[in-house]
């Protein structure tokens, strides 16, 4: 079969792009540079949209492709192989990565056409393809580990792209500092995983993972904690998201595409991959989902008073990654992964918007300084609008049907406070509904509020090369929900792909029972709350934009809370005072000077001022060093012969 | 008077050993005889006598000979070793070439010791007897305290080399007494014998106190902590090829000594002994780690993350079985390639003197000398474990079989010390890509050909043994002692 | 006799060993440790080990030590004494503590079994006798040795030369 | 009568003597006769055991480490006046 067979060329494509960019893109023209990556990831688009086909010619339980290049690391009882596997999950993934990364590849074009660097810029995105794609391919854990770090790296040089400002190093370190700890979590789980099943592969550890663990036991409760810890890390969610917002730091289609559309989607992937462990671990459940229900609504409030736009756009999707894994939580891995898709799609386009906004704004990113923008950027505002729609939860767009499936797993759902959970997603639905008609509203509507009179004059509409991808996510983002509709007999039909993936053994798999009548009232619910925020935001920002400085000018409590969401809650400060400068301390002052200068340079110093009191100690901490590094290892002797004397006589 | 008997002496066993040493002489004779320009050839003979030797090494993999009336042993342990040994060997003379030239240090001398270390280290692989070990460890030892000192224009190595030598003939003495002790109690120096006459021995004062004073002559060479404290001053000081040598090749060898003498001699003491591993291996890494988080020197940097590496072969250690030993063993070996290769990089940053070994120095590394930049990027990247990097193939495997073997904490503690370690690795990243020059007039970063192919060689083999390890994984497997 | 011998050397020899510790002047710690060397060499002749008494006596005591006098006439070296008399004795119980601790299992726990001599073969510890294992079953750490020996000379030479040509 | 535990604890009074010269003199050439007395110590400890077991490998063990002692010694003895003497950390 043609496709499926070629799978490798999926991942190796960008692969060859990003070799070719890095190392003699500085030789080449701009155009062959933008040639070469464009096509490499066009290319591994429609190997991806071949094996796609395929796949859906196979018999829904046949749906499951592995390819073995070679065997990677075989070592007794341990064998890693170089293996990807296709299946309805990853394909979803694997069309959603590599078109959106696709139309963000040919709006780069356009977009970074001005900037020093551009092949480096290319090189970096199409290295995070390649790694994205062996995340989502990868047959076991070691190899989705490998794409797992390979994105967080790319993300870490992407973000420090314009690395002459300071801003952005320090905001690429923060996210690979945050990474690093998820990606420490999600080592010790595959370690933890093969010392349970003996193996890495999905296809070993998956269809045993019933028999071999308790439900809920030690075992699977901490392999999952683990996982979830990995995910909490790169899907930016409570308590490590702050990278996410500060991530804006790079170019504009990079946070559309990492930091919205794929990457950061990587730990729902994970989540559902995993959804044989998951599924046996109750109390991880519900973590997850009181984790996913808690993010969505807390990002969501910081949402509100962010005045950069893209900070906005960031704080949106760290919400709607909440509302993915409170999908997760509680069980439904379909709605999550619909979510993902139609996420990828709506925040894509809105990013890519935004971005063209700021290129034509000069490089304005701030919302005070728009405002009537409808006008003179048609195309941006249209798609923009649609997405924002989309967004909001308004029907027929397909944010309302992943996000309203979403709402209804979690009201039917059994992970215990479920219904807590509901209640909090559907706020932060209003809520998002809000801000992003904030959003809305400053920028394309009103007057331009520009002061700079060369920004004014200049506002322009973006080039083709960058409105056709908004077009087309913008028309995807009208389209994609109809997949879900939730009323065709026995499911929609994106459940019906993926149903086979997520199979529980024993467990019939079938929908939710559940009338119709009680559906289309929390449909009603959750578009009612989507109409509310829109009203609101429509008579702050639109109608009556006076009003809401009156609000805050009565002071009080408003304003207090008020300058709480508009500092983030202050969460980036409390890390810092509490974990961040503690480490520092420790490592510095404490390990450092304390153990290498005072107990190993001096161990002897530190018991003769035991005798002769700090008034010498001055004196003796400069009595050498060759000496001091004779009496660590006597010293070191005694312990260790006082050690193996206790331990042999204990016998 | 009866007549002398001769035991068989399997002459091709020890070929490897035979041809180091003639390569040795060979220079010797070769610096009287020959003009400033002959000297410039040096290092490739030294090259090619390491090659060699290392060829002849190959061959003997599979076979499995002991000889010299049971003294000396060729089997795949000592084999792997004796590759690794090689390597590291080869790749210093190749990195030295130009260094020597700037420095003043041309001279036959100078490889010839290198080689007679490289000698001294074989024979740890492969005695199997403690006076054959001891006169191993000592070969090397006086070469290396040489060596150390060999840039006698520049104080720093004059201490560094003191300092070496004192606190390595203070180790000595301990192991040297450990031996007599153990020779004491179980009346042989023969490794296998003192296994067999061991097991009596379990909880014999003379026999742990002999076992102890092994243990810390042995943990002094592969540097743990506490007896770590000469290396960072050692590692700054010395020369910076000799720098990369000592913390890659004798390292190896006391790595694999330590391993024969305790899998042979001592596999009574098992249980005991893994606690003793244990702890030390602890101690080292985040000792190592910990400390290398605050350095501003490069050079210091690596010392200290060296003390970390041991502490994660050690880890090996402590595991006792095939797998961990093997690991130890693969690691070693990727060890070998990518700390060789961040010092021929850091030899090309530093220029003449070695004056500029900052972090500070590296900034706008990128613009300046992006191949350069790149490669230093991937050892760094190597020594911190990131995939797909032989580091990160080599430390899951040791940590894999410290898991399999139930020792879950160690292996999260590892873990633990292996992301603690990105940060100062990346930290050199960040001020390569990250930072702009800051004025300083720094060297103009030229690469001389001899340091071009150890970084691409280095660099290859780091990216060829993370991807496909299986093969070598394998034979440091097939090499493993029956622990 | 032999309980005599045995105190008399081996009291000397802890003596001279003390002396060599705590002489201020490196010539007198010399000669104390040649000494030690001395009384070494009769404990070893006591106990059959003939050729390795001689080599003691002409090896460390004559050539060994006999360097390190040169080293010191030489370079002329003397204890500073500014530093040398700020020497802390809190260090030194602090060293002989920690010393001896490690041999408290050797020493005291290592008691318990009173281990003795046997009579001696005939031609125990003679040359003929040590000579001829060196040349057979341990002739590789011989070799090993003039390996040893040259890379020292050859390294004693380069390091002496502050610069070389 | 004079058994083996006797050679022991003299050799062991020896060895702890060097480990306290080591530790305690700030003199380059002491500290390397130290490690002279320590390497004596063990060496008495060999010809001690040798005799026990009526074995002559601790000879053998002996004459091999006055090898090492005079490659040491060797070492030891070309240091540069001005580093034995001052060393730049202020002494040993």
């Amino acid at each position: 079969m043609w496709g499926l067979e070629h799978i490798w060329w999926v991942p190796i494509l960008p692969l060859i792009g990003a070799t070719i960019n890095g190392l003699v893109g500085h030789l080449l023209s701009k155009r062959a540079v933008g040639v070469v990556a464009v096509g490499s990831t066009g290319l591994s688009f429609l190997v991806a949209l071949a094996a796609f086909g395929n796949i859906l010619g196979l018999a829904p339980d046949q749906r499951v492709y592995e390819s073995v290049l070679f065997t990677w690391i075989q070592a007794g009882s341990f064998t890693a192989e170089a293996a990807l596997q296709v299946d309805p999950l990853s394909a979803v993934f694997l069309m959603v990565v590599t078109g959106v990364g696709f139309l963000i590849h040919v709006y780069s074009v356009g977009y970074m056409g001005h900037e020093a660097g551009y092949p480096r810029y290319f090189a970096y995105l199409n290295l995070f393809m390649f790694s994205m794609l062996l995340l989502i391919l990868g047959a076991n854990f070691l190899l989705m580990f490998i794409g797992w770090e390979g994105v967080g790296l790319c993300s870490y040089l992407l973000i420090g792209y314009y690395y002459e400002k300071q801003s952005a190093s320090d905001a690429g370190k923060k996210a690979f500092v945050m990474n690093r700890i998820g990606d420490f979590g999600f080592l010790l789980a595959i370690m933890w995983i093969f010392w349970t099943f003996g193996s890495i592969d999905y296809t070993t550890v998956f269809p045993v993972a019933h028999d071999k663990l308790a439900l809920g036991g030690l075992a699977v409760t901490g392999i999952t904690l683990l996982l979830f810890l990995g995910a909490t890390g790169k899907s930016a969610q409570i308590p490590l998201y702050t990278w996410l917002p500060d991530a804006m730091e790079g170019p504009t289609p990079v946070s559309a595409l990492i930091h919205a559309a794929t990457m950061v989607t990587a730990g729902v992937y994970m989540v559902a991959r995993c959804n044989a462990l998951f599924n046996l671990a109750p109390m991880t459940m519900m973590i997850v989902a009181l984790i996913g229900a808690t993010t969505a609504i807390f990002a969501a409030t910081m949402g509100l008073y962010q005045f950069d736009i893209k900070r906005v756009l960031a704080y949106s999707t760290v919400s709607q990654l909440g509302y993915m894994f409170l999908a997760c939580g509680v069980g439904a891995y379909v709605a999550a992964v619909f979510h993902v898709m139609t996420h990828a799609f709506f925040k894509a386009c809105l990013f890519l918007g935004s971005g063209s906004v700021i290129h034509g704004m000069s490089g304005e990113q701030d919302m005070r300084q728009m405002g009537g923008l409808g006008k003179k950027m048609p195309m941006t505002h249209a798609t923009f609008l649609i997405s924002t729609l989309a967004i909001a939860g308004i029907p027929p767009l397909a944010g309302f049907f992943s996000k309203d499936e979403i709402l209804l797993s979690a009201f039917l759902g059994h992970t215990p406070g479920h219904l807590l959970y509901w209640v909090l997603a559907t706020i932060a639905a209003a809520v998002t509904a809000f801000y992003m008609f904030r959003l809305y509203f400053m920028t394309f509507t009103g007057e331009l509020r520009a002061e700079d009179h060369h920004v004014r004059d200049h506002v322009h509409e973006s080039p083709n090369v960058m409105t056709m991808p908004l077009v087309i996510l913008a028309g995807l983002a009208v389209v994609g929900g109809f997949l879900g509709l939730p009323m065709i007999e026995g499911g929609h039909a994106l459940k019906n792909f993926l149903d086979p993936v997520f199979a529980q053994p024993g467990h019939a798999a079938g929908g939710h029972d559940v009338s119709v009548g009680l559906e289309l009232l929390l449909m009603g619910v959750s578009v009612g709350m989507g109409v509310l925020g829109i009203l609101t935001a429509r008579y702050y920002y639109s109608v009556k934009p006076e009003a809401a400085v009156e609000l805050l000018n009565k002071g009080g409590m408003i304003k207090s809370i008020y300058t709480l969401m508009q500092n983030k809650y202050y969460v980036d400060e409390i890390y810092d005072a509490l974990i961040v400068k503690p480490i520092v301390a420790v490592s510095d002052k404490g390990l450092w000077r304390f153990f290498d200068v005072k107990v190993v340079d001096g161990l002897v110093n530190f018991a003769a001022t035991f005798f002769m009191g700090l008034g010498s100690m001055f004196r003796t901490a400069h009595t050498g060093l060759t000496r001091s590094y004779a009496y660590a290892m006597v010293f070191g002797g005694v312990f260790l012969a006082g050690f193996w004397l206790f331990l042999s006589s204990g016998k | 008077m009866t007549p002398i008997k001769i035991p068989s002496i399997a002459l091709d066993a020890i070929g490897p050993e035979m041809v180091l040493t003639a390569t040795a002489m060979v220079l010797l004779m070769i610096e009287v005889f020959a003009d400033k320009k002959g000297r410039d050839h040096l290092g490739y003979i030294a090259l090619g006598g390491s090659v060699l030797a290392g060829a002849l090494a190959y061959k003997l993999s599979g076979v499995s000979v002991t000889t010299f009336g049971g003294l000396y042993v060729v089997d795949n342990f000592s084999t792997f070793f004796k590759i690794i040994f090689m390597i590291s060997a080869g790749l210093t003379a190749l990195i030295s070439v130009k260094y020597a030239q700037d420095e003043g240090i041309n001279h036959g001398e100078y490889y010839a010791m290198i080689l007679f270390a490289t000698v001294g280290m074989c024979v740890m692989a492969s005695a199997r007897d403690l006076i054959t070990i001891f006169m191993g460890v000592e070969v090397m030892s006086i070469a290396l305290y040489v060596l150390a000192g060999m840039t006698r224009t520049r104080e720093v190595s004059n201490e560094a080399s003191l300092k070496y030598f004192i606190l390595g003939a203070f180790s000595s003495g301990f192991l040297l007494y450990g031996m007599a002790l153990v020779y004491g109690a179980t009346g042989t120096t023969q490794l296998q014998a003192i296994g067999k006459a061991a097991g009596l021995l379990t909880g014999n004062p003379m026999f742990i106190a002999g076992a102890v004073m092994m243990t810390i002559g042995f943990a002094f060479k592969v540097a743990a902590v506490p007896f770590h404290m000469w290396t960072p001053d050692v590692y700054q000081g010395s020369p910076a090829p000799v720098t990369a040598f000592m913390s890659t090749g004798p390292k190896a060898a006391a790595f694999a000594a330590f391993l024969r003498v305790f899998a042979e001699a001592f596999p009574a003491m098992k249980e005991d002994w893994w606690v003793i591993i244990w702890s030390l291996a602890v101690l080292t890494m985040t000792m190592g780690n910990v400390v290398a988080l605050v350095q501003n020197d490069v050079k210091r940097m690596l010392a200290y993350s060296s003390i970390a590496h041991a502490g994660y072969i050690l880890v090996g250690l402590a595991v006792a079985s095939p797998a961990g030993s093997s690991g130890a063993a693969f690691y070693l070996l990727v060890y070998a390639f990518m700390n060789i290769g961040a010092f021929a990089l850091l030899i090309v940053a530093a220029g003449k003197g070695e004056r500029t070994t900052t972090y500070q120095d590296f900034s706008g590394m990128g613009r300046r000398s992006p191949l350069t930049a790149l490669a230093l990027t991937i050892m760094v990247f190597s020594l911190a474990g990131i995939p797909p990097t032989a580091g990160f193939a080599g430390k899951f495997y040791l940590f894999m079989s410290a898991l399999e073997k139930g020792f879950v904490w160690l292996a999260v503690i590892a873990v633990i010390n292996s992301v603690v370690s990105v940060f100062y690795y990346l930290k050199l990243v960040v001020y390569m890509y990250m930072r702009d020059e800051d004025g300083e007039a720094r060297p103009e970063i030229s690469v001389a050909a001899p340091l071009a192919v150890a970084a691409v060689v280095t660099v290859c083999a780091v990216m060829w043994l993370g991807v496909m390890p299986a093969k070598y994984i394998d034979f440091a497997k097939s090499a493993f002692l029956p622990f | 006799m032999e309980i005599l011998m045995f105190n008399l050397l081996g009291g000397l020899s802890v003596a001279l060993a003390l002396g060599a510790i705590i002489s201020k002047r490196p010539v007198n710690s010399a000669i104390n440790l040649i000494g030690t060397m001395f009384c070494l060499a009769g404990l070893f002749a006591m106990q059959d080990a003939h050729l390795i008494a001689a080599l003691q006596v002409l090896v460390y005591a004559g050539a060994i030590m006999a360097l390190f006098l040169f080293v010191i006439m030489l370079l002329n070296v003397r204890e500073k004494v500014g530093a040398e008399s700020r020497r802390q004795p809190y260090w030194q119980l602090l060293a002989v503590v920690s010393a001896g601790a490690l041999f408290v299992p050797l020493v005291t726990l290592g008691g318990g079994k009173i281990l003795k001599f046997k009579e001696a073969a005939s031609g125990f510890g003679t040359t003929a006798a040590v000579g001829r294992l060196l040349y057979t079953d341990y002739i590789l750490p011989f070799e090993i040795a003039s390996v040893l020996l040259l890379a020292a000379l050859v390294g004693a030479v380069i390091l002496t030369k502050t610069k070389i040509r | 009568m004079i058994t083996v535990n006797h050679y022991i604890a003299l050799s062991a009074v020896l060895f702890v003597i060097g480990v306290v010269g080591v530790l305690t003199r700030r003199n380059i050439i002491i500290v390397m006769m130290s490690i002279e007395i320590m390497l004596n110590a063990a060496n008495l400890l060999l010809v001690t055991f040798a005799r026990q077991s009526g074995d002559m490998t601790g000879h053998v063990f002996v004459f091999m480490v006055m090898a090492v002692a005079a490659a040491e010694a060797a070492r030891g003895a070309c240091d540069h006046p001005r580093v034995v003497q001052e060393p730049r950390d202020g002494g040993y």
